[in-house]
């Protein structure tokens, strides 16, 4: 169910239920999968003590980024934070590389160097994702103005969670967005927590949209838990965004289904109820939702479990393969501090 | 006749009995920063806080640590003593507007009318693969501003009364916490007590080098030490504790006695605070070294992530045992048999 | 004429009209004119070159500072800009400190460490002004914390430039403020410029007080230049502030008479036309518009000119012992980095 | 045969046809920051190029410098190559968290992939009465970031060729300006060339004793180095100009002919960049020192505004005069009769 906040109200709540093309239901629901199930391989392998790095897990909030990485085509701009698992591979697909870094393998995004917290593949569109709140933020204010100024077609995407706009650089981005008319997206993946703090906690305002709107930016909402609505609503607002130059908040509201870093579950932290969240959330799994919707797409159960199968075992040979990579030598430590000239 | 009651307490149990006997002792002390009340209890050293202080005296705050820095400034000026806490020196970063253009300077810009008795801890160490961005200790970075005072205890002890002294000071203290020193035990004492600031300690006397340690690398440095001594090599360790103001005497008459120093830092070289060291200690000690100075501290790159180029960038015991075979022209041991420390035996991930 | 933006609409219109007590009317046109009077001098002794301090004068904004300081009766802690002369005079009355600190006296507020920029007499409740912009916004917030604990009584009021909303410091304090139920002043001295560049080509924001409400803070908007609306304003947006703990935002049109920095006038730098800005503010001068006011009280043209004089020759006299006053001893350089114990 | 055309120009002019030509030559180059096209510009250095270049390619921002400078660091990871400027070095304090924790590992990090051609302008130097808050250098505080590159060049010539150098360099550059420098003139050829970063340079060949000066305090060793030569001294200038990476060689081997080294800066002594220079030095000519190593600084204090507190806490060529007295052992001059620089015959306030 989408909330719209902005002047785009109607159009965007007719595309939002308007049901979508069934290739493209299919294309999110692959993304999606993909997504979950690399995630799912990571809770597997993680005791293994061979991913050394902190795992802040997308688990659950996939759909955000799966939506709108997919309505922007491959032409966006990401920006992301160190929650960036489903960011990344939305936007890029390529788990050979994303288990490569989790592994530190010379064959990662940063050859190991950035780990979970900096996955980076910039010619497929992924930056750098960042693990200091919000500092991704003005990063994809820049990279619109150069994609404006050099005429790429490119879409400035920064992802951030609700917590980012505690931090008075989220303000300044936008401010700044909108002044130079940059049609920057402002992707809140909102989850309501900081860690364990909830976001009446930290910030005063009613609703984020609200504050965020007098600055500037058209906002959207969106508490549908769905990714076809996400895919939509992205749609929209990035066509307004590009045809008006003028950002775009998109606060969509989600759950983080597991703690917030680490692999595991965080009931018994106390801050939030199994039981609410199992109901409110993880009944109406935006990966199950849109496996059904594929039945209703006339699609096989065994058409679709053949399609899982095959990402899976491109999952698992992402896996082997990084098992297997080379682990960077010593002398790699000193390389690339500074960019050197081809 | 003063009876002491000692007992067993970890580092950051010293903390929490600091932070929590200055708050019963003084209703103006309160704790507050992200995570403080909740979560990890920055690595327990907020445990029971809350609950024994309320929220008005422990709280959680926005993910705004520029303002909130001001605001630990203004209710500084204004009466209370807080004590802001950073779970890394990579988001006190964000505070370094309010920390070099206004704490620093509150007391000076008055002549000296206005005092601001405000604690900052941040927490700097290695963890679980964490990158470039939650790695640093940037402690040269605030020694270098008149008007800050720096402190890194590295016993348990001394972390109980130098943050008492730091609560009960009325200037503003940084006081930089190794996650790995939360671990370390000894007998503390359990009534209140200062250790001044500005204060240095011997940890080890020794007769051949001296080795200025910085936080961790204390625990380091006694490794070393002990390794070196099978050898026959008598190393004295000093602990400056404080690192603004200094006390430079302490160090200046070790490496006088021994003619040798190494200069053990947990922070990058160039322009860290080793380099103020051993700016200080070759110009006292003028004439009086063995062999120059050696500085040993990360390598000179943003912090990797993969565990294999993670261990060549920090330093560790086995470095200084190097750098003093070095020094006194020693063939390098082989040092397989030695325990050396991983954090890998006390956690696992996921930070 | 006030056009108020919150809820407390009607209150504000009244008080704002119902004229205040001759007693009131003197004192407030006796502080503006302490103010004015006092920057006249400083533009008279500036070019002797014994203030070397860099001079940001309110002239043409005293009625700001006047009327909050005013309505607050004493009762405030007054964090301010570098813009700070009118409010320090307008908290403190204290010619006396003030030119010993412009002229770097011993008997000046920072025994001359401190400067124009840096004007401090916190036994009268004026803390620190800040030279960097948006920087005492967040001190106010912490003082307003301890007044509240300590149960002072006093009020925190922050005053900034329009160009302080450009800094993600100000939103940041904002939301605290508001988070924390907070009585926090905010007063925004709108005099639409930041050096020469208008509020138009910093904020995109059609109105900062539209931005601001969402925060949870309560917004006041005055553009009418009178120190009377100002202080009636400021003295309900503070009785609200402390009965709902929460922070007011005011946002005072105002408009800078001289140059950013410095005595003389810009008129020749070419972004704001002298003729309009003497249409606009300087024909409705709120201190020639309190001084009309006195006579509507059936003040005398003698009576209104005793007082005058009487403050001028306390601030010939200020001026006279601050060059008169000992210049720091150069072993002061070393003292007072840290508090000592007394 | 090369024809290379002369002529006068100062500083700010060096700086503004470094940018000018680097803009003209290269689309992607652009200039903003506060004030830049409009106001002071910048001390004159970005005149005409808003009339030049157009509001796409120089233009004004709001007063948020953190924002600003991630901005930055997009634009030039994504094919443009900014150069932000801060009219003092103090605003840029704001932008600490982008700079340290995004700006200076956004190469490494990526297993560098990413390119980051950003140059941040940065200006110091005492002004009319400033005080704490317009008054930092903070050298030290970027040297000590592995991925920045640092460099305060003192001469146009030198400006002109080490910004044209930092506006084609993939990486981030922070320039250091100091203002008095605005004022220094000198033949500049006309036509962009580069000075390589990384490389130092001898600013007056001598014998007796080395002194690196930083920025503006090379103006005084010259000064100083004047006045000692009536007194049969001969000093020697170094201008490191590139503070990160350093060429240490250029003043080891200095310092080695020398035996004496004086080291003159801008910026407070402790824990500054002076500090560093001191420690390599020292470590590297170890039993080659007459004397030990002298650092020239700010006082330990904040700034204080007043002039006569502000005399005491710059140093300037007399400091520099009288520390290679004590270190030669001679007896102090009187120097009443020299022509020492003061900035009050170059303007008066208001800032
Ligand atoms: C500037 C800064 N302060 C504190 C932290 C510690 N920290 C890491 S994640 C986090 C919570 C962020 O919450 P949110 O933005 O909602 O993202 P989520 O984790 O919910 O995806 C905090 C406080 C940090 N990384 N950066
Ligand atoms: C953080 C910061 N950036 C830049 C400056 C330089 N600067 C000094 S005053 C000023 C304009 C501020 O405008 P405003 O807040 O509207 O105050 P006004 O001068 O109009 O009273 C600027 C940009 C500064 N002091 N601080
Ligand atoms: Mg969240
Ligand atoms: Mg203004």
């Amino acid at each position: 169910m989408v909330r719209p906040t902005s002047k785009t109200t109607t159009v965007t709540m007719i595309l939002a239920r308007e049901p979508l093309p069934k290739t493209t239901a299919v294309q999110l629901f692959k993304s999606l999968f993909l997504a979950r199930r690399s995630e799912e391989y990571i809770v597997k392998h993680y005791p293994e003590n061979q991913m050394r790095t902190p795992m802040h897990m997308s688990m659950g909030q996939e759909f955000v980024p799966v939506g709108v990485c997919a309505a922007l085509d491959g032409k966006a701009d990401v920006f992301a934070s160190y929650r960036s698992h489903a960011a990344f591979l939305a936007q890029t697909h390529d788990t050979d590389r994303f288990f490569s870094e989790l592994y530190g393998r010379t064959s990662g995004t940063g050859e190991g160097k950035g780990g979970s917290m900096h996955l980076a593949a910039p010619d497929q569109g992924h930056m750098l994702s960042s693990g200091v709140v919000a500092t991704q933020i003005p990063v994809a204010v820049g990279a619109a103005f150069a994609n404006l100024r050099l005429g790429t077609g490119r879409t400035s995407v920064a992802f951030f969670g609700d917590g980012a706009a505690d931090a008075g650089v989220f303000w300044e981005s936008l401010n700044s967005a909108a002044l130079f008319r940059l049609p920057v997206m402002f992707v809140c993946e909102d989850n309501g927590y900081a860690v364990d703090t909830p976001r009446e906690a930290r910030q005063a305002s009613r609703s984020l949209g609200e504050a965020v709107r007098p600055f500037g930016a058209d906002t959207y909402e969106d508490d549908s838990g769905d990714v076809e609505s996400v895919y939509s609503l992205a749609k929209e607002a990035a066509a307004k965004a590009h045809c008006d130059r003028r950002p775009a908040f998109l606060n969509i509201k989600c759950c983080r289904y597991l703690e917030h870093v680490g692999i595991g579950t965080d009931w018994n932290w106390g801050y939030r109820d199994q039981a609410t969240v199992e109901r409110d959330w993880i009944s109406r799994d935006a990966l199950k939702m849109q496996r059904a919707r594929l039945a209703s797409h006339q699609m096989s159960e065994s058409a679709i479990a053949a399609m899982e199968e095959e990402i899976d075992k491109a999952i698992r040979a992402s896996v082997q393969r990084a098992m297997e990579a080379p682990i960077p030598a010593p002398d790699r430590l000193h390389a690339g501090v500074f960019h050197e000239k081809a | 006749m003063q009876v002491c009651f000692m007992r067993k307490l970890d580092y950051s149990g010293a903390i929490r009995e600091a932070m929590s006997q200055e708050m019963e002792r003084d209703p103006r002390v309160f704790v507050y920063g992200i995570g403080v009340p909740t979560w990890s209890k920055i690595f327990n050293t907020t445990r029971g806080l809350v609950e024994k202080f309320g929220k008005e005296r422990c709280f959680d705050t926005p993910i705004s640590e520029d303002a909130m820095t001001g605001f630990g400034l203004g209710a500084a000026i204004r009466g209370l003593r807080p004590i802001h806490v950073h779970i890394r020196v990579d988001f006190m970063i964000l505070a370094t507007n309010q920390l070099l253009n206004m704490v620093s300077n509150y007391t000076y810009s008055t002549g000296g009318k206005l005092k601001v008795p405000l604690v900052v801890r941040a927490v700097i160490g290695r963890g679980w693969g964490q990158g470039a961005q939650h790695s640093k200790s940037l402690f040269s970075n605030f020694t270098h501003i008149p008007g800050l005072k720096v402190i890194a205890p590295t016993t348990p002890s001394d972390m109980k009364g130098m943050l008492t002294a730091a609560i009960r000071d009325d200037n503003p203290v940084i006081c930089f916490e190794h996650r790995w020193l939360y671990w370390a035990e000894e007998d503390v004492p359990e009534e209140p007590y200062e250790i001044p600031l500005g204060v240095g300690r011997i940890l080890r006397p020794g007769k051949d080098v001296t080795i200025v340690g910085l936080s961790w690398m204390n625990v380091e440095a006694r490794l070393a030490a002990d390794i070196l001594q099978k050898r026959g090599v008598s190393v004295e360790i000093i602990d400056p504790r404080t690192l603004a103001p200094l006390d430079e005497n302490l160090i200046i008459e070790s490496v006088k006695r021994t003619g040798r120093c190494i200069i053990a830092d947990c922070d990058w070289v160039d322009s860290g605070f080793s380099a103020e060291l051993s700016a200080r200690i070759n110009e006292k000690c003028f004439g009086r070294l063995k062999a120059p100075v050696k500085r040993i501290g990360f390598a000179h790159t943003p912090c990797p992530t993969v565990r294999e180029l993670e261990n060549e960038f920090y330093p560790n015991a086995k470095t200084i045992v190097h750098a003093v075979e070095d020094m006194l022209g020693l063939e390098a041991a082989n040092l397989d048999g030695e325990d050396f420390f991983s954090h890998e035996r006390r956690f696992r991930g996921p930070f």
